[in-house]
This record gives structure tokens, C-alpha cells and sequence, in this order.
């Protein structure tokens, strides 16, 4: 049933039939997304400026979810010589990198008004920057290797050492004293923000992953074709 | 005991590469004290300002001038062939990064501790940090040690773009860095900051002996 | 020795050495990453630095007092021990009393300190302002709002 | 005793080599022949299981060698088209450091008069960066005779050699079969050997 996530014929069927619904159901969850923001009320701190977090937030978190599925994957990869995990490691990083530095641009833009800074170094604000990079050197080891097997699992193997950050970034506001506030989500307590304020973030948070989903079927399918014709 | 007899062969035989190749460990050497030099002339040669950068400047270019030797690592061993002959002598790839790590532990990183003292001097770095840096240079320099090994091995393959392995080094040294220097800031926590340390460096010598005989073994299968 | 009992040596002999590093990060990283000290730790651990030092915690309520225009003083609070702060600029948009703040600046004496940097810290409680104002008339509000 | 059973390769989805069954008893020559790219040199490596099939077998005396391929390794000479002597060492050091990693109990005075036969005895403590290319890969083949293995694995051995080498390494060679040995190798020099047997590779 699920094979379409490693058969890249199956995953190619399976999403020619599901694009199309897609790409409207995601286009109406951003719109209504994007009107509940319009319409939530300020925070009794921060104001309007509370605004930034329905972008900053799922932004965030779909940098380190896409980082996460691209560790499964190359572990997949490695351990069950699947070339498809390949393909999608490339196809998504691009995208991991472009929801990290739009999670890095909107929290300085929060930050100056809110902190006074627009960039303190602290453990949270640090271990995401290197995420950045991280994602950085993958796209930039795509373009380096000749030979297509060398690159992928050496891309892969990178991807699995590199994932040491992601703990780092999840857990840094706990550990340590960190100028970013701790998690108001979190499963094993009730979250801290308010229902009218949960519910645009997470319809935003469906809306963001919505559109990165679009996005990597699209970069996925242009991969599998390169791959067929090299 | 065939296998301590061929680990004990493989260090002589580097003991005495590295006795040849002593040249490059000056040119090494020479390369961190001029970038000092430039540093001060940039920096200007303000006392209070010197001690107070001092410590940061010459961690990174004790970082820097460790990426120099990086492509050394492997590539000779590589390209004649000697790892696969030591491996078919019965000593998995594995185990042939680890020994590779300690030797150049040893051979590369450990002689530029006599140069630490000099450089120290240069920046009226006070005793006890010069003292710190030390012992934060021994345990930073086995991480590095780890680090160059993978970078190397991942890179031997890669005939167009060599700074990437340079890249990758100073990326994963950031952690190095971060304790290494904190290590000045906060007096009383010296103990658990050296602990922490100590602990990245078990981390990366626990993954750098898979992660490198990985890329070594794929380097040779497309070679 | 076969190629698989080396292998099996050296996985065992990693996984001692990552376990053992996990306890060393783990028994030490708790106390020792600090992006900012509390007044408490200040004062009980003696820390006296030449250098810039950041110190975290509350605005003591009804201690923000304005000297001259950009000029301010305040008292930094972690509810144990206090400490005194001047500085000169601009205060940040949630910089308020009974706010968190973080600051960064130097020590003048056992008591006071000069601000270089001043910067808001938030918590992780977000709620719309009426439902605010709202709790605080049915006087249900708390500070530590979970 | 080598057998190779049904071995074929493929590098990136290309066929190199299929269904090769060639069987080797104590003894025995053989000399793998073909056109420049025909797999001549992956062939030796996929029996060394430096590069490794999918399918086909290779078995050493009767055992499977990815079974336990140390014990397949210690009976074998590989000597490939490159030299695997470092350039900065001399050549004491080299000779020394292949004799003590393979366990060979040959005496320093044999690996000296070794030395003398193929004329290199002058170079004995010259690092090897300042040989001859025909220096170097006699001194390569030097090895053969070190190591005191049974099975010889060569790629290209004739390369640089000057006439009198090469009748030298035929001469080894002929001497190995006779004590029982067995030797493979790949070159497109036709070399004077009784009982030599050809493989073509195509």
C-alpha cells in the first residue's frame, strides 16, 4: 500500500492521480490559513508582532522534518540499496534549506522588535544556523561528484553524521539557558498557547507542508526522469 | 597477536613516513606563524586588544592550518594501492582508519603543541590560558584528527573541488571551538567544559572509523 | 582473525566509546552552556569577569526608572537576589517590568552592573489580550499561565 | 585450487564480463587476454572481491572465500598495475614492511640476494621516488617472491621490463608452477611459457 514511497514507478502513478487534488486543497488551506491569521487576536505581550510566529514556527518545524525524512531515507538507502531514497535526498534538500532560512529570516525579523537583536548567538539560534549549513554542503556536494553511486551514498553518509544536529536543535532551549523561549507544544504537556492562537498555526503548519509536499513531488519526478535518462 | 604484530608494523611504517615528509609539518608550522604575523600587523599591535582576541585567533588558525595537510590523509595510500594490500594482510578498513586517525593524532597534530607556547608568547596570552590551550589542543586535535579522516576519505574521488573537504572540517569544528575557547570565559566550570569535550571526541572517534571505511571502501569499488 | 570477529570487536569497542561519551555530555552539559547567568549564580559562584558578562531574569516590578532621555535604571530579579542595572540606548518593544530580560554589559560592583545591551526575553506563552485582560478581571490570573 | 563459478559483473547497470567459469588446480597458468577495456583488470579485482558481484561464486579449496576472505587473502599475491610502494620510503623499508605484514618467514639474506638478481641491490637505501619505472615494478614484483603466497594475482606484470627482466619473471613464474603454485594474470604481451593457458576476454 505504501510502496509508492520507494518504487519510483508507483510513487510516479500515485502521484499523477494525487497532484491536482492536491495542489487545490493545499492552495485552499493556505488561503484559509492566512485569513484565520488575519483574524486572530493579538497577544497580550507582544501585539501584532506575534504574526511573524504562524510563518516562523512551521517553517521550523518542516526544516527539521525535512532533515529527518532525509536521514530515514539515506539510512534506508544504505541498508536496503534502494536507489529511490537517493533520489528524494536530492530532490528535497533544496527545499529543507529554503524552509531553514525563511525560519532564520523571520525569527530575526521577530527577534528585532521583540528581543532588540536581530541575531544573538545562543544555542538554539546557532545549531539551526548550522543546519543551514549542513543543507548547504549537500546541495553543494550534488554538484561535486563525478561518479552518480559515489555521490549518492557519500551524500548519504554525510546526511546520517550530520543529523548528530538535529537533538541539538530540538532540545537546546531545555538544556541549556538559551535567550529563544522553550517549546509551547510539546506532547507531554498541554500546550501554552491559546486555542484561538493554535489553531492558525497549526492550519499554517498543514499549509506549509502541503505546498513543500507539491514541491518535492515536482522535484522528485524532474530526479527520477534525470535518472532514467543518465 | 599476528594482528598487535601487523597494527605495531603499520605504525613504524608511518613513524618513518612521517620522519620523510618532516618538511611539510615545517611548512605546516610556518603557515600558522605568519598568519599570526599578519594578524597582528592587520590587527595592530595593541596589547590589551591582542590578549583579549588572542586565544580565539590562534584556535582558528591552528584550525585552518590543520586543513593544509588534509589531502595528505589518504590520497598517496589511496592512489598506490597500499590500503587494499594492508587490508588484504588482514586488517579490516575499519580498523585502518582508526590506526590512520591515531597516527596522524600523533604525527601531524601533536608537534604543533610545541608551537602553542611560541604563539602564546607573541599575544601575552596570561599562563593559565596558555595552559588551557593546551590541554584543550590535545583533545580538539584528535576530533580534528577524526574530522580530517572523514573529509579525506569522502574526497577522493572528488578530482574537481577540492575546498569542500576544507568545508566540511571547519563545519563540524565548530563544536570545537565553542568549548575550546569557552573554556576562558567561565573559570569554575574548567572541569565539565574539558568533560564535554572529551565526550565529542569519543562521539566522533566512535563514528569516524564506519563513516571513513565507507567512503573508502566506495572509493575503491569506483576507482 | 576473521574479517567479521574484527568487525565484531570494533563494534562493541564503539559503542563503549559512544556510551561513555553520551555520559560525559549528558553529566555535563546541563549546567555549563550558559548563555547567560542568573543574579543568584552571579553572586553565589563569585564570578567576577573583566570582560562583558550576560546576566538573565525578571524586571523587578516597579524598579524601571527613566534618569534622562535613553537613560534608564532597573533591577534584574531571579526572586532571590537582585541586582542593579543602568543603560543607555533603546529598550526593546516587550522590555517591561515583570518581563524577562537578558542583558549584556559589564560588573561595576557586587550590585551593580552597566548595560551595554539590553534584550527582551519571551516566554512560551502566547493569549489574545482581551482573554488577558478578561482573566485579570476575574482576578484568575497567573503569572506562570499553563 | 580456484574455482570461479558463473561470475558476472555489472558497473552502473553495465555489463563488464558474464558468465565466466574458469577453473584453476595446483600448478596451473593462465593468462587472461583481451582488447584495452574489456574487463581484464575488473575481472581480477571481482575474484579479489575488491569489487564485489551479485551473482556467481568464487571458491578457494573448496570454501566459499566471502566466507572468511582473510584466510582467502593470506594465500594470495595481488599485484596490480600501479606501484604500491611508497615513494618517500626506501627500499629497504618497502621490501621490509611487505616481508613483516604478509608473515613471511623468508631471511633477510634471500630477500637481499633477490634484491641482487634483479639488479636493485645499489638502490637499497634510495627512496623510491628516485627509481626507474622499470625499477619500480621490478621491485613490485619483488613481492611475488617475498610473500611466499600460493596463488599469484597479477595485472599487466610485463609493463616497462627490460628483455633480461622478463625472462627473469618467466623464469619465477615457471618456478612457482613448479612448487605447486598458481598464477593468473592479465597482460596483452604473449609471454614464452610452457603450459601457459589463454583466457580471451572480449
Amino acid at each position: 500500500m505504501f510502496s509508492f514511497l520507494i518504487n519510483p514507478s508507483k510513487f510516479n502513478k500515485f502521484t499523477d492521480i494525487i497532484f491536482k487534488p492536491l495542489v487545490f486543497i493545499s492552495s485552499v488551506i493556505l488561503i484559509v490559513g492566512l485569513i484565520l491569521v488575519y483574524l486572530s487576536p493579538l497577544d497580550y505581550q507582544q501585539g501584532l508582532t506575534v504574526k511573524i510566529m504562524y510563518i516562523h514556527v512551521p517553517s521550523a518545524w518542516l526544516a527539521l522534518l525535512t532533515y529527518a525524512i532525509m536521514t530515514i531515507y539515506s539510512i534506508i538507502g544504505i541498508a536496503f540499496k534502494m536507489p529511490f531514497s537517493f533520489i528524494i535526498n536530492r530532490a528535497v534538500a533544496p527545499i529543507g534549506a529554503v524552509f531553514t532560512l525563511l525560519c532564520l529570516i523571520s525569527g530575526s525579523l521577530w527577534g528585532k522588535p521583540m528581543w532588540g537583536t536581530w541575531w544573538v548567538w545562543d544555542a538554539r539560534l546557532t545549531s539551526v544556523s548550522i543546519l543551514l549549513l549542513l543543507y548547504l554542503v549537500i546541495i553543494f556536494l550534488n554538484q561535486t561528484f563525478e561518479n552518480r553511486d559515489v555521490r549518492e551514498k557519500t551524500i548519504a553518509i554525510f546526511i546520517i553524521i550530520g543529523s548528530i544536529n538535529l537533538p541539538i536543535i530540538k532540545f537546546s532551549v531545555d538544556w541549556w539557558n538559551t535567550l529563544h523561549q522553550p517549546a509551547s507544544i510539546s506532547k507531554l504537556s498541554a500546550p501554552s498557547i491559546d486555542g484561538s492562537m493554535l489553531q492558525p498555526l497549526l492550519v499554517m503548519t498543514i499549509a506549509f507542508s502541503l505546498i513543500g509536499l507539491m514541491i518535492a513531488v515536482l522535484r522528485i519526478k524532474a530526479e527520477i526522469l534525470i535518472r532514467k535518462n543518465h | 597477536m599476528i594482528l598487535i604484530k601487523k597494527i605495531f608494523l603499520f605504525f613504524k611504517r608511518e613513524s618513518k613516513l612521517f620522519y620523510r615528509n618532516i618538511v611539510d609539518l615545517f611548512s605546516n608550522i610556518l603557515f600558522f606563524f605568519l598568519s599570526i604575523f599578519i594578524f597582528v600587523f592587520a590587527l595592530g599591535t595593541d596589547e590589551q586588544l591582542l590578549k583579549s582576541i588572542g586565544l580565539g585567533i590562534i584556535w582558528s588558525l591552528l584550525l585552518l592550518s590543520s586543513t593544509l595537510s588534509l589531502r595528505r590523509f589518504y590520497e598517496e595510500d589511496f592512489n598506490n594501492g597500499v590500503l587494499i594490500i594492508i587490508h588484504m594482510r588482514g586488517i579490516s578498513y575499519e580498523l585502518i582508519v582508526f590506526l590512520k586517525i591515531l597516527s596522524h593524532f600523533l604525527f601531524v597534530q601533536m608537534p604543533f603543541l610545541i608551537s602553542i607556547p611560541v604563539a602564546s608568547l607573541l599575544f601575552n596570552l596570561p599562563i593559565y590560558e596558555v595552559y588551557n590551550l593546551m590541554i584543550t589542543f590535545i583533545i580538539g586535535s584528535l576530533i580534528l584528527s577524526c574530522l580530517s579522516s572523514m573529509s579525506a576519505s569522502m574526497n577522493l574521488l572528488n578530482k574537481a573541488n577540492f575546498s569542500i573537504g576544507g568545508i566540511i572540517v571547519l563545519l563540524f569544528s565548530i563544536p570545537i571551538i565553542i568549548f575550546s575557547v569557552g573554556i576562558n570565559e567561565i573559570e569554575s566550570d574548567y572541569k565539565s567544559l574539558i568533560n564535554i569535550l572529551i565526550g565529542i571526541a569519543l562521539i566522533f572517534l566512535g563514528i569516524s572509523p564506519w563513516a571513513s571505511a565507507s567512503f573508502l571502501k566506495l572509493a575503491i569499488r569506483n576507482k | 582473525m576473521s574479517l567479521r570477529f574484527q568487525r565484531l570487536v570494533l563494534i562493541l569497542i564503539t559503542l563503549v566509546i559512544l556510551g561513555a561519551a553520551v555520559l560525559l555530555i549528558l553529566f555535563n552539559t546541563k549546567k555549563n552552556i550558559v548563555f547567560f547567568y542568573t543574579p543568584t549564580e552571579l553572586i553565589e559562584q563569585n564570578i567576577f569577569s573583566e570582560g562583558k558578562i550576560r546576566i538573565g531574569g525578571y524586571v523587578k516590578d516597579s524598579s524601571l526608572k527613566k534618569i534622562s532621555l535613553n537613560q534608564y535604571s532597573f533591577e534584574i530579579t531571579d526572586n532571590k537576589n537582585d541586582l542593579l542595572v543602568f543603560y543607555q540606548g533603546i529598550l526593546p518593544d516587550l522590555f517591561r517590568e515583570g518581563q524577562g530580560t537578558v542583558i549584556e554589559g559589564l560588573i561595576v560592583n557586587q550590585k551593580t552592573v552597566k548595560a551595554l545591551k539590553v534584550y527582551a526575553k519571551h516566554d512560551e506563552n502566547y493569549m489574545p489580550a482581551s482573554i488577558k485582560k478578561e482573566l485579570e478581571k476575574n482576578n484568575q490570573w497567573k503569572r506562570d499561565y499553563k | 585450487m580456484l574455482l570461479i563459478n558463473n561470475l558476472s559483473f555489472f558497473r552502473n547497470d553495465n555489463l563488464i564480463f558474464e558468465n565466466v567459469n574458469v577453473s584453476l588446480s595446483n600448478g596451473q597458468v593462465i593468462q587472461i587476454r583481451g582488447k584495452n577495456g574489456s574487463g581484464k583488470t575488473t575481472f581480477l579485482k571481482v575474484i579479489l572481491n575488491i569489487l564485489i558481484s551479485k551473482t556467481g561464486e568464487i571458491f578457494w579449496e573448496g570454501q566459499n572465500i566471502k566466507k572468511n576472505i582473510f584466510k582467502f587473502y593470506n594465500q594470495v599475491t595481488y599485484i596490480a598495475d600501479h606501484n604500491t610502494s611508497s615513494r618517500k620510503l626506501s627500499v629497504l623499508d618497502n621490501i621490509k614492511f611487505w616481508k613483516e605484514l604478509s608473515s613471511s618467514n623468508l631471511s633477510d639474506d634471500d630477500s637481499l640476494l633477490l634484491l641482487e638478481t634483479f639488479n636493485l641491490k645499489k638502490y637499497l637505501n634510495v627512496e623510491t621516488m628516485y627509481l626507474s619505472s622499470g625499477e619500480i615494478k621490478k621491485l613490485e614484483l619483488l613481492r611475488l617472491v617475498l610473500e611466499q603466497k600460493k596463488l599469484w594475482i597479477l595485472d599487466e606484470p610485463y609493463n616497462h621490463l627490460d628483455d633480461l627482466s622478463t625472462e627473469i619473471l618467466n623464469q619465477t613464474f615457471v618456478d612457482h608452477i613448479n612448487n605447486d603454485g598458481i598464477i593468473l594474470f592479465a597482460s596483452h604481451y604473449n609471454p614464452v611459457i610452457s603450459k601457459l593457458e589463454i583466457l580471451e576476454f572480449n
